[in-house]
């Protein structure tokens, strides 16, 4: 029997929310603070506890596959109607074997081409006897696959071509996947809308505020559960808005606004790219569906030209860029800091900014597919993700504000997730997601209580010796800092070491060193940038000029809760191999894995799961720690105050070796600390602020001025003048004739006479 | 007066002379109007220098009288009632620009009634010239020979001159009248010699005649050429066509305002008919020759006159060569006529299509600039400022008549150009083509100055605080009533004009 | 012309189509109210007010009684109007239509709300609503027109009244705004009327009372005009492109657009905004293209190439503007690019992104319009440098604008999306002709898809200027000078009344856009069908495209082969 | 017969008439080159009148070749001598308001 219970009723949890947003927004004026963020807080706890139940529903499917024509009901309800083509299954179990999904494509074809052939063919492929479509019923029956819960309505129905109208379905698609995502959604966003009860205790636009909370919410769980590309762009630029705004939140001051600015165009931007994404993929699936499954089918179905899919992955992941802040788009991501810190907590850390790697592990059979990741090339994805989490490090290393130490390490890690994707370790990327939630989640929100205490400020010159004063602030930070670390045994330490496990193994048997070293090297300095930060803050003599004092209850509640997570969260994805080692019961082991990852065969590719390696945990681990120490050994020494890198020669030569070697990151010490003044260092500042940083701000002074001069020569100058100068050329010539009307009556007669002697002439000589 | 005679010299020499046959009732308007014009002459002299209100309204009455009989015509005669061995036809052409003179000429009476009973002027004399222009108009209308055209035209433009120079203690009126008459003579003398060659060369003065003796032959001699030129320079002088135009605007200025209404719709609309006829009738086997010469002239005429008139401050002078752009118009369809394989009519209905509008939202047009000036004693466009505050009802209404003169629906205008377009299509030559486009391009130029004349009503403040009302004489408002239902009437439902014009079939194509 | 078979008879009746209503009742109460006294403010707006409301009803009424499944124009009526050039009252109503249609009675009553309190200088409401009502019906009769003259008439109709709006009500360059406004769309009229009747003598005839006739019908053209000529059609069409083009407005000739917008009065922007430019695209969508499907597909390149050249021009001209309603002008000339590139793309699901991207042009651009004037009236200045903290001042007011802003930029879930992705999408694969092969060497898939990157890049645009816009108006606190205002109120009640249906729809047609594809759908389809059927003139011309496989323009490409 | 002296005299009459309207300033002198054109016409007719007579000897019928050119004629005598008279009056009307009659002087509408 198919359960589902209320599992194709999720269209509530973002009803919920948006039902609160427009409460809120309308009426909450009229209401205490206290009845306005219980609204918001009501509905998110709704939203957790049916998150919860879902979970439990999806946990029990799982268990207990659905069989038959329950499961071909089910599979045809999550493909938007009849399954007409069995045989992409068996092509897309091809399509998983290295190398063949190019196959399919017909050779030098045009892109379209080939789509328009797929949109002919429809499900008759010739080598597919009809037959085979019970085979494979009852073979994916045997196998028990867990279909996914889909439940759709018509959105908008528009005919594609003179003959065909297509009915396009908005629906909402529950399996591992989304009920993971809805759980972390649900509970972090109740945890900062508790603690932003305090936090934003009588501010001028707690109303608004709370709103935006309650829309951002909604908007997410509507990306989270759409179940076609299209309403994930709907929900991907409803949850930027609602960043936008809040972001903008106290927007009398022209650089939260900027920031607010600059996070929405660097995401429109982005935006370009999964806009095209959307509908290359669109076409490449047939141009008759924006159905996430059916675009896995078809990608891995073999049938679509590589170029097609690989333009339509690296557009999608143009969009990811953006949204999950990797290179060169991470700049909007330490400015969004400008918003209040439970909103960085929630949409720049926990959620929002993981829609990329949710998007990727979404449509990651598109990806899978047009980046060819079993090829064990190092491909775009795996790159730029490796690349950011590197440099976000580096980055983090040399912030002086906690807030942007945290946004580079979200930069960092989100690229860590990315380059987990992109090197096949899918399992890991959605681990490492559900860990990283809650740990920097944690973060950010014990930073904003830091920040709580100590008069509004991030500085963490102004900070220092809080451990005694905010215990509980601190072991929070603490703990997730060490999750962040990666030490054994909190929750990041299994989710990255799956990840650099899968970057050694890679698909296919092969490694992706590179990717692993990256990983290694990001271990490393993370837990180096997590020492400093956290003995800045908490170890040594308070420097700011505040009385902190621990936060009250409610904001520390929400810490404790997050850190728990934070420290045990890894036992969902215990590793296999040490759950025999430590003869636990095998059922404990890998649940993550089994409960989320999707088997079905066709619309996910079949993918090689690393096995744990002890010698590479070990390793990471050790790397660590020996960062942990180097970041707080600096400071506990005060070598910063001693500036041990302008005496010493060998200290200062290691500082230009790193510096040369992570010259970008480094030199953002260098000239913001104003030490350094060498000429690279003003390079690379250069190259920074105006390349990389500046780049929205570059592109925009330069369409501006670009605007400008349209406007000012082209429209105004010769469109307009070209327009006026006919009008006053027409009026000149009528000056210009007025003259012949000299008022005098006889040279009237003599024009007359002349008029009718040349047409006279005229025609003698030329029509005769 | 040969109606009257006939009898007579019947008795005299009987068997001698037979006089021709007439057919009275074809001829009734005429007759009316004669006798009208015999009454007014009587009741002038009968009457004191200070009571000549009757005659005003005899004339009238007189006129629509004749127009009753131009209906009486309709009814009963048969569609072609051909006099004097063809020299006079009574066709549905002639009867529907007959309708139009008499309703012109109605027109004008009623703008002139106070304009002329408040001024210094002789009342009696001024509506007896005008029921004599218009009978030679009505002449004008059936002559299918060159001694009745020319006989028409003197008797319309005789009156016509006097008529300019009407106010004559006015030194602008008597530089009208005088440049009107050089001009008129000089033109219709011109004509004349190109009349005793065309005579000469054909041994006829009936245009279907001329046109069968000057059909023959692929290579006009050049002394054909010169006559037909000739001929037709007479009438585009009367239709004030580039370069001919020349006295329009000095004589629209100067002429007394209504006189000036009269001339620039009524006197051009026989300029027109006799041109179509002469076109039509008498030179249609000449297509070599009256083709270019109209596309030419058609050119010249609209592109000249829209330019100039965008430099006019003076609205009646803008009028004046806006009526010259807009017979560059209604020649456009003359440069197509007798084009292989179409209808010659369809020509014909567009300039008849077109005269019947323009002679609407024209005279309206000039009832209001008349009205204007009551107030404001002048006849400046910048005097006309702040119009809609002070006079909502008249800016209104020359809006009316100035957005139709644009070609703009729903008013008249568009469908007069419509068909003006209709007609160069259906001929579907190049130079058909070109015309369209050029017209296309002159009616956004005349848009600019029509606009101009809205825009200093409407947009730009009263130049005095006077706001007082203007106060419109009823016979005025009457004139601008029938003239603003028509022209609305005719862009509504085009049905209306385009169902008398399509029955404006001239008798006798190409002989 | 062997198909003089169609035989034309009268069918409906004048007074039984509820169009015919619609259209007229706007006209009547405006001839009531110049029966009014000028002093009887109130009962003159009551007047108009009833009468708009009235207008709407009915057109409600006609979308009630609309059947979305026939695939042919609804509430028919074919009667005789001009007999001599068989010119016809024929009015209908379909999917494409019937949006347009209720855009605009929905608009007019709400404007009239709008200016309930404030009429512009110098006042004279009774004038003010004369023109509006007969504007309505100008613009009504566009949409239902379905004879070519009958449709030239109601489009010139808006021409005078808009004119007045701009010249008497404008600021302060009113004069130069309103003649340009006249002489640009008068010109492109004049354009578009030779081309009537060059389609009109050049398509095949129908038999009238037994009478052989060439026709005006729209319905019957696309039939008629098959014998055209190859060269002939293309010269029509782009008598059209220029003609529809001005109106929309295409890139070179949008200059009037800014100025007329930013002189018109409030309402009157919103009404040109919201109405007046979907006349140009709907002419393409319902005469242009449906007649002459040869020759819109050869056309098809440089109607993509215009559209996206508007939407990166105008996008760029925006980032220009220190005037926020001249800004919103410029936006309107890149908003309507994407209209004409889903029109270009040539494809049903082109068409229906057209028709969205008209309706939810009109709704977003005409609240940006009614929001920019109830600015002006606040600050009596546009200028964005003095603007600024209108959340402060006004925090309602700020937030719709937040709002349109985004639905203007196209956030997905406001109407703008529908207009804007839909496009994007339907450029990606274009109908093409089989003989014009390529466009300056390219061929025409990859040129869309050139197309669809470069509009795509618009919509980055698009958040830039509205955006910083935004933050300019609205963020920051007050300037010096408006700080302590005590004219800076909040929204107004008519204000409200005139705006939250606008919002509302907004968010409506947003989430469910469904309401309008549904309404268009088989009547794009309709219109595209043409462009899928055999031509008689391809075979020709195709084979010697394809046999120099020369890289030339369509029109003269096209020259060659005609 | 030698038609073509007459039409030659008709011409060179005609171009006298002509350089006299154009170049005479005295509107009485004006005048007389038009009737000088005038005259040129009636010539014309009544010479071509007499060469059709030649071509085509009239018969019973009415309105025969011959006959219209002298009836034009004196068509044109009549009606000159009814615009000359109001010539005259304008003229003297001229005369009485300019002081001269002097027709290039009367500019004062132009453009």
């Amino acid at each position: 029997m198919d359960s589902v219970g209320i599992m194709d009723k999720v269209f509530l949890l973002p009803l919920i929310m948006a039902s609160s947003f427009v409460i809120i927004l309308f009426v909450g004026k009229r209401f205490s603070e206290r009845v306005t963020s219980s609204i918001g807080i009501g509905a998110v706890g709704a939203c957790f506890v049916l998150s919860l139940v879902i979970g439990a529903q999806w946990i029990n499917r799982v268990d207990n596959p659905p069989t038959g024509a329950a499961a071909v009901a089910a599979e045809e309800a999550c493909l938007g109607g009849p399954g007409d083509d069995p045989q992409a299954r068996e092509g897309g179990g091809r399509g998983a074997e290295p190398g063949s999904a190019e196959r399919g494509a017909p050779t030098g074809a045009a892109p379209g081409e080939s789509a328009a052939v797929l949109g002919q063919e429809g499900g008759g492929s010739t080598e597919s006897p009809s037959a085979e479509g019970g085979q494979a019923e009852s073979a994916q029956a045997k196998r028990g696959e867990t279909i996914p819960v889909c439940a759709s309505i018509t959105w908008f129905e528009t005919a594609v071509s003179t003959s065909q109208t297509i009915k396009f379905e908005a629906g909402t698609v529950l399996d591992g996947l989304s009920a993971l995502m809805l759980f972390v959604v649900s509970i972090i966003s109740l945890l900062v809308h508790i603690y932003s009860k305090e936090y934003l205790h009588d501010d001028r636009r707690f109303t608004h505020y709370y709103a935006f909370l309650s829309l951002f919410t909604a908007s997410m769980l509507f990306f989270v559960l759409g179940s076609n590309s299209l309403q994930m762009l709907v929900g991907w630029e409803l949850v930027g808005v609602c960043s936008f705004v809040l972001i903008g939140h106290w927007w009398e001051e022209g650089n939260n606004t900027y920031a607010a600015l600059k996070a929405f165009l660097t995401n429109r931007v982005g935006d370009t790219g999964l806009i095209i994404g959307v509908i290359v993929t669109f076409f490449a699936a047939g141009a008759t569906s924006f159905n996430v499954f059916r675009l896995n089918e078809a990608a891995l179905s073999g049938k679509v030209s590589s170029t097609l899919l690989l333009i339509g992955a690296i557009a999608l992941f143009w969009g990811v860029t953006s949204k999950s802040g990797q290179f060169p788009l991470h700049t909007w991501l330490p400015d969004a800091m400008a918003g209040p810190t439970p909103v960085s907590a929630l949409i720049h850390a926990a959620t929002m900014v993981v829609a990329g790697v949710y998007l990727i592990a979404r449509l990651y059979g598109v990806f899978y597919a047009g980046l060819q990741i079993n090829n064990n090339t190092i491909n775009y994805v795996a790159f730029i993700g490796g690349f950011t989490a590197l440099i976000g490090a580096g980055l983090a290393f040399v912030q002086k504000d906690i807030k942007k130490v945290l946004a580079y390490s979200t930069v960092s890690q989100l690229g860590y997730m990315v380059m987990a994707l992109g090197v096949g370790a899918w399992t890991a990327a959605v681990f490492h997601l559900f860990t990283h939630a809650f740990f920097k989640a944690s973060m950010f929100l014990g930073a904003g209580s830091v920040s709580h205490a100590c008069h509004h400020t991030f500085d963490m010159d102004e900070m220092g010796g809080l451990k005694k004063k905010m215990p509980i602030t601190r072991w929070t930070f603490m703990f997730s800092g060490f999750a962040l670390a990666g030490i054994f045994p909190f929750a990041g330490f299994f989710s990255k070491d799956e990840i650099l496990a899968g970057a050694a193994n890679g698909q296919g048997g092969n490694a992706y060193t590179i990717m692993l070293v990256f990983g290694l090297v990001v271990a490393f300095m993370t837990a180096a940038y997590m020492g400093r930060t956290y003995y800045r803050t908490f170890e040594g003599e308070y420097r700011g000029h505040a009385h902190p004092h621990e936060s009250p209850k409610i904001m520390t509640i929400p810490l404790i809760i997050l850190t728990t997570f934070a420290t045990i969260g890894g036992v969902v994805n215990f590793p296999g191999k040490l759950t025999e080692w430590l003869r636990l019961p095998q059922t404990f082991g890998g649940r993550l894995e089994h409960y989320v990852q999707p088997e079905w065969a066709g619309r996910f590719p079949t993918l090689d799961v690393a096995e744990f390696n002890p010698w590479l945990a070990t390793g990471s681990v050790l790397l660590a720690l020996l960062g942990m120490f180097i970041g707080i050994g600096w400071y506990a020494n005060r070598l910063y105050e001693r500036k041990l890198t302008e005496r010493s020669k060998v200290l200062h030569a290691g500082y230009t070796f790193l510096a040369n070697k992570y010259y970008l990151d480094a030199l953002y010490e260098n000239v913001i600390r104003d030490r350094g003044v060498f000429p690279l260092a003003r390079a690379s500042y250069w190259f920074n602020q105006y390349v990389v940083d500046g780049i929205v701000n570059a592109v925009g002074v330069g369409s501006r001025s670009v605007g400008n001069f349209l406007y000012k020569y082209l429209d105004q100058g010769a469109i307009d003048g070209a327009v006026n100068g006919t009008g006053i050329v027409s009026d000149e010539s009528g000056q210009l004739l007025r003259r012949i009307q000299t008022g005098k009556v006889q040279q009237y007669a003599a024009l007359f006479f002349f008029g009718a002697t040349v047409l006279t002439i005229f025609f003698v000589v030329f029509i005769r | 007066m040969l109606a009257a005679v006939a009898p007579i010299l019947a008795q005299i020499a009987p068997g001698g002379f037979q006089g021709p046959p007439v057919n009275w009732v074809a001829f009734s308007p005429e007759v009316v109007l004669t006798a009208t014009l015999v009454v007014v002459v009587l009741v002038d002299v009968f009457t004191e220098r200070y009571d000549k209100g009757a005659i005003n309204t005899l004339a009238g009455i007189g006129v629509l009288l004749s127009l009753l009989f131009v209906g009486v015509v309709v009814v009963t005669a048969n569609n072609s009632e051909s006099m004097f061995g063809g020299a006079y036809v009574v066709d549905n052409f002639a009867l529907i620009m007959k309708a139009l003179f008499l309703l012109s000429g109605y027109v004008v009476i009623l703008i002139s009634t106070n304009y002329i009973g408040e001024g210094d002027y002789w009342e009696g004399e001024y509506y007896q010239l005008i029921l004599a222009s218009v009978l030679g108009m009505l002449v004008m209308a059936s002559a299918r020979d060159l001694i009745s055209i020319f006989i028409a035209l003197e008797l319309l433009s005789i009156p016509a001159y006097m008529l300019a120079a009407w106010r004559k203690r006015d030194l602008k009126s008597d530089e009208a009248g005088m440049k009107y008459y050089l001009m008129g003579v000089f033109a219709t003398a011109v004509m004349l010699y190109g009349m005793s060659l065309l005579y000469g060369l054909t041994g006829d003065t009936l245009l279907t005649k001329i046109n069968a003796a000057i059909s023959t032959g692929t290579k006009p001699p050049a002394i054909l050429i010169l006559a037909v030129i000739f001929v037709l320079v007479g009438f585009g002088f009367k239709v004030s066509a580039v370069p001919f135009h020349t006295w329009a605007p000095d004589t629209y200025e100067g002429a007394p305002t209504p006189v000036t209404a009269f001339l620039a719709v009524a006197s051009k609309a026989a300029g027109f008919v006799a041109l179509m006829n002469l076109v039509f009738i008498g030179f249609l086997g000449r297509a070599d020759i009256v083709q270019p010469l109209m596309w030419a002239l058609s050119a010249l005429t609209m592109t000249v006159g829209n330019l100039i008139a965008l430099r006019q401050t003076n609205v009646v002078r803008m009028f004046a060569y806006s009526g010259v752009a807009q017979a560059g118009y209604m020649l456009a369809p003359l440069a197509v006529a007798g084009s292989s394989g179409t209808d010659p009519n369809v020509a014909v209905r567009s300039i008849v299509t077109y005269l019947l509008i323009y002679a609407a939202m024209n005279l309206g047009a000039f009832a209001v600039v008349i009205a204007l000036a009551r107030k404001t004693r002048s006849a400046e466009i910048t005097s006309m400022s702040g119009a809609f505050h002070y006079a909502p009802g008249l800016a209104w209404c020359l809006t009316i008549f100035l957005t139709s003169l644009a070609g703009i629906p729903p008013f008249g205008g568009w469908f007069a150009k419509f068909s003006i377009f209709q007609a160069l299509f259906t001929a579907a030559t190049p130079a058909g083509y070109t015309l369209a486009v050029l017209l296309v391009v002159n009616s956004v130029i005349a848009a600019f100055y029509y606009m101009r004349v809205v825009r200093v009503m409407a947009f730009e403040p009263a130049d005095d605080v006077d706001m007082t009302p203007v106060k419109v004489p009823s016979s005025l408002l009457v004139a601008m009533g029938i003239t603003v239902v028509v022209t609305v009437l005719t862009g509504v439902v085009p049905a209306i004009v385009s169902q008398f014009a399509s029955s404006a079939s001239l008798v006798g194509f190409g002989g | 012309m062997q198909l003089a078979q169609i035989v034309v008879q009268d069918t409906g009746s004048f007074f039984r189509t509820p169009l015919t209503y619609v259209v007229f009742i706007p006209i009547v109460g405006a001839l009531f109210m110049m029966l009014i006294p000028r002093a009887q403010e109130s009962f003159i707006k009551w007047a108009a007010l009833i009468t708009s409301l009235l207008a709407f009803g009915v057109s409600l009424f006609v979308a009630a009684k609309f059947d979305y499944n026939a695939a042919k124009p609804e509430f028919f009526a074919n009667l005789p109007w001009i007999p001599v050039i068989n010119s016809r009252y024929i009015v209908g109503i379909d999917g494409i239509s019937l949006p347009l249609l209720l855009l605009t009675t929905f608009i007019v009553p709400l404007c009239i709300i709008y200016s309930w309190k404030h009429f512009p200088e110098p006042h004279n409401p009774k004038a003010f609503l004369i023109l509006i009502l007969v504007l309505e019906t100008g613009m009504v009769g566009s949409f239902i027109a379905l004879d070519l003259i009958l449709f030239f008439v109601f489009f010139e109709i808006v021409l005078l009244p808009m004119y007045f709006m701009i010249g008497v009500w404008g600021g302060e360059q009113r004069q130069y705004a309103s003649i340009k406004f006249f002489l640009f769309t008068l010109f492109g009229s004049a354009l578009m009327i030779i081309s009537f009747l060059a389609l009109y003598f050049l398509s095949a005839k129908v038999m009238v009372d037994g009478q052989p006739m060439n026709s005006f019908d729209m319905m019957l053209l696309p039939e008629l005009a098959r014998g055209i000529s190859a060269t002939w059609a293309l010269v029509i069409f782009g008598g059209f492109f220029i003609g529809f083009g001005i109106k929309v407005p295409i890139f070179p000739f949008h200059t009037w657009l800014p100025d007329a917008h930013t002189q018109a009065p409030t309402v009157g922007s919103v009404i040109l905004a919201a109405v007046l430019l979907k006349l140009g695209t709907y002419g393409f969508v319902r005469i242009a293209v449906p007649i002459l499907p040869d020759a819109a597909r050869s056309w098809a390149p440089w109607i993509g190439l215009v559209a996206v050249i508007g939407i990166i021009y105008g996008a760029l001209c925006c980032l220009a503007q220190t005037d926020m309603k001249r800004l919103i002008a410029f936006s309107s000339v890149a908003h309507m690019g994407f209209v004409m590139l889903a029109i270009a793309s040539l494809t049903p699901f082109g068409f229906n992104a057209a028709v969205f991207g008209m309706v939810a042009h009109g709704l977003i651009t005409g609240m940006l319009f009614f929001l920019a004037g109830s600015t002006k009236e606040r600050y009596h200045t546009l200028e964005i440098n003095r603007l600024g903290g209108l959340l402060v001042s006004a925090p309602r007011m700020g937030w719709i604008l937040g709002l349109t802003a985004m639905a203007s930029l196209g956030l997905p879930g406001l109407a703008g999306f529908w207009g804007e992705f839909p496009a994007i999408l339907s450029s990606y694969k274009p109908t093409s002709p089989d003989y014009v092969t390529s466009f300056f060497g390219v061929e025409m898939q990859p040129l869309f898809q050139g197309y669809m990157v470069v509009a795509v890049l618009g919509t980055v645009f698009a958040a830039g200027y509205l955006l910083w816009l935004y933050q300019r108006v609205a963020f920051g606190t007050p300037k010096e000078e408006f700080a302590h205002d005590p004219h800076l109120h909040d929204v107004t009640k008519p204000e409200w009344i005139a705006w939250l249906p606008m919002l509302v729809l907004i968010v409506v047609l947003g989430v469910y856009p469904n309401l309008i594809f549904r309404t268009t759908n088989d009547s794009a389809k309709r219109a595209t069908a043409v462009l899928t059927r055999q031509s008689e003139q391809t075979g020709g011309t195709g084979g010697e495209g394809s046999g120099t496989g020369e890289a030339a323009p369509p029109p003269s490409g096209g020259g060659n082969g005609g | 017969m030698l038609i073509n002296a007459y039409l030659l005299l008709a011409a060179v009459l005609f171009c006298i008439g002509v350089y006299g309207v154009l170049a005479r300033r005295n509107g009485v002198l004006v005048l007389m080159s038009i009737e000088l054109i005038l005259n040129s016409v009636n010539i014309n007719l009544v010479a071509f009148g007499a060469w059709w007579g030649a071509q085509q000897p009239c018969g019973a019928a009415q309105g025969c070749a011959a006959t219209i050119g002298p009836v034009f004629a004196l068509f044109v005598i009549t009606v000159a001598a009814a615009e000359v008279g109001v010539g005259l009056a304008l003229v003297l009307m001229l005369y009485r308001n300019f002081k001269s009659i002097d027709i290039d002087q009367v500019d004062s509408m132009k453009g």
